[in-house]
């Protein structure tokens, strides 16, 4: 019997290495798994390269596991959100490594990744500073900049229902870069809000097929935090 | 007369009288966001968020807010009918195809030329941030930018260089300020109208780009 | 108020001129849009480029329009199914040209068109006959292919449901191509087995936001045909 | 005693007992389809169809045929629970991604190095048809290629070098044929198993690649 499900957060974080790189669902607080961020705190891996889209608030979450010095690198395209003071400190005191990337490029990079699909071109960010240094080409009239394929060793994915083959669901705004993720990274945990029975997702309505997922989680929550 | 300039909402306002039935556009944050709320429901216009949105609707009742349903700036929206999601490939699928009719983005300066800068304010930005911005400007089929004609200290955001980091080159269609309206063609800046109160010479006085009027 | 419906499938053929590239949905006979099929026959186009991943049956649809001299070339993966005999013939005695592209190519080159990826690379067909003349890259030890993107001037596209805003369902494996093709297309027409009212389709249920869609028309019919 | 080579069933049977429970698993059309009967339900291996099938079923009762399901080879097939649709492109990036398990593909040849050619007979070919393989080739973790031992006329499909247009280059690990089994490894073609009345040597002789026995 396949069975992805495994009984908690902890078991979840199975194998983490240090130096990986992890990346985190979630646009702003919604779609984020900040159970399975707390069970990476926990867990203890270090030298992380997390990629998200922000880059985390307060003192929890993402944060918290840059406070710890747990993060040396962080990719993402919106850094400077309301309340990001702890990743803010650390960059400007050379602590942390950003790179930054334009959003649309970097779901791109990533859905690249899960694709297979090595290389591409995009005329996102052309004769921009964020495309210093990059190849470029003109191709059909259009200037274009070469990005790269952007896998993870990990992902960290919040969704909505599953089943024990890792079959997904999400809620709302809450897919956004989760499904992206899922198909992008070596291991992919998913936390979700209840585990149903295999065929309980209708066939139509599965936005993740389970050939994504790896371990899978129920931490039923309140909703949207941070 | 005093100058009749208008504030943030009539900003939005003007932006909004421009934009006809049947387009699918994204709105930044900032003022731009302020434009959906001068659309008339009536009017069918499909307002998407980078975040995989297509279809957001007014802000919900306090009472009503679907905690999972969010725009681009974070802030609780509502999702209309014939709305949908999209993951976040999919929505700069939509964005980077050249699929929206409509992009309306704040910025620090448009070039006269269509350069648009409106993501960083300097190459030493100590966390520069820059969203969808980028992917915006070059995909959408007709990018709008929306600011302030000057900045607080009276400098001119109508440039003939762009100072600032750019977001796209010759990216800008039409220019949506407090004084005046402008379209961006071969020729550079060409006013389309002015704000009771000012005339032309009082405009190209508050602006560093040479402009014209219409041929 | 937006509404994409048209009243038959002549008025969904509306200025499709001779030359033009036109993407066909379908993977064999299963969401093949037959009826749109038969419209273009009536409307008359020549010299077209049809990209679909077959290359029609016996003698009606693709095939009837191959034999009326209407298709001046043919891009797909399989153009030799049972019963294409009309292909065979027009391609033994010079009379259409053929590229042929690997089905997970030319998939994702059409999701390129629709994406804004003007070219990207590709381990597929790397060293093979279908690679010669394509400039290559070895990219992270692999070696690849670069392939461009394949937008269509139209896409002829069948769902299952649809709404007056375009948005659109498959049924079951009918989806293949279709979604794909929607929205690489500058002018994308879809038939539907029927259309509902707007917000009828469960807002997570939407496989194409109407976006992508131009004109839908609905034309109920028995199931795969050909 | 005569050699008890494997008919179409047999090599089926005979690669559907080396798939462990949990694989995600694209069958390619000819033998390797038939793969899937072979797997019994109650080992869950979840099969992939390139036109956008996930967890393909046995075929159903002819009463019971759904006609918008269809499998790569275009027959009707079933779902089974947990079985889920995607499009060509999200179907494709399974295959193209690395994310099925193992790929099985009828070929003409497979060379030594583990190069597969099974898609055209000719340059020449007047209508050459390739399908889904040249990707399934390269993108899947492992792929293993089911054919018979020799031609109809007697000579090797198991070569030093493919006669016919490439598939992939270096992509099998391993084969199955109506005679034997072999893993293509760095040292070239290693005997894993031998049907019955016939010996290394036998095989040997039927094969215009050098044989290995294991380390």
């Amino acid at each position: 019997m396949i069975d992805k499900r495994v009984a908690n957060v902890a078991a979840a974080m199975d194998g983490i290495t240090d130096g990986a790189t992890v990346l985190v669902g979630g646009f702003g607080a919604v779609g984020q798994p900040n159970q399975l961020i707390d069970g990476l705190i926990e867990q203890g891996a270090r030298d992380l390269t997390i990629v998200a889209n922000n880059s985390g608030v307060a003192e929890f979450g993402l944060a918290k596991l840059m406070k710890l010095r747990r993060v040396r690198k962080i990719i993402c395209s919106f850094p400077r959100s309301a309340g990001s003071f702890v990743f803010e400190e650390l960059y400007r005191a050379g602590e942390i490594e950003l790179e930054l990337v334009p959003q649309g490029t970097l779901a791109e990079r990533m859905r690249a990744a899960g694709a297979g699909i090595p290389a591409f071109y995009t005329p996102t960010a052309f004769g921009t500073k964020l495309a210093e240094g990059k190849p470029t080409a003109e191709i059909g009239g259009r200037n274009c900049v070469l990005e790269y394929a952007l896998p993870g060793d990990v992902a960290l994915v919040e969704a909505w229902e599953g089943d024990r083959w890792g079959n997904l669901t999400y809620k709302d705004s809450g897919r956004n870069f989760n499904p992206v993720m899922a198909a992008a990274a070596k291991l992919t945990i998913v936390q979700v809000q209840r585990i149903v029975e295999l065929g309980a997702l209708p066939p139509e309505a599965v936005v993740t097929p389970g050939v994504y997922v790896d371990r899978l989680v129920a931490v039923p929550h309140e909703g949207p935090q941070g | 007369m005093t100058i009749q300039a208008r504030d943030r909402v009539g900003m939005a306002a003007r932006v909004a009288a421009d934009i006809p039935e049947g387009w699918w556009v994204n709105l930044g944050i900032g003022i731009p966001v302020l434009v959906a709320d001068h659309v008339p429901l009536d009017r069918e216009v499909v307002f998407h968020s980078e975040n995989g949105v297509l279809g957001m609707g007014p802000a919900p009742a306090p009472d009503k807010v679907n905690p999972w349903l969010i725009n681009a700036g974070k802030t609780h929206v509502t999702l209309r009918q014939g709305g949908s999601y999209v993951h976040h490939a999919d929505s700069f699928s939509i964005i980077r195809g050249g699929h929206l009719d409509l992009c309306v983005l704040g910025a620090f300066e448009v070039a006269q030329n269509g350069d648009i800068a409106n993501w960083s304010r300097s190459d030493n930005d100590f966390a520069p941030a820059v969203g969808g911005a980028m992917d915006l400007a070059v995909g959408a089929k007709r990018l709008w930018a929306v600011m302030e004609h000057t900045t607080k200290t009276g400098e001119s955001r109508l440039v003939k260089t762009c100072t600032y980091p750019l977001t796209a080159l010759g990216a800008v269609s039409r220019v949506y300020t407090n004084l005046a309206v402008l379209d961006v063609t071969e020729r550079g800046f060409v006013v389309v109208d002015i704000v009771p109160g000012l005339d032309f010479a009082g405009l190209q006085e508050r602006t560093a780009a040479t402009l014209h009027l219409p041929a």
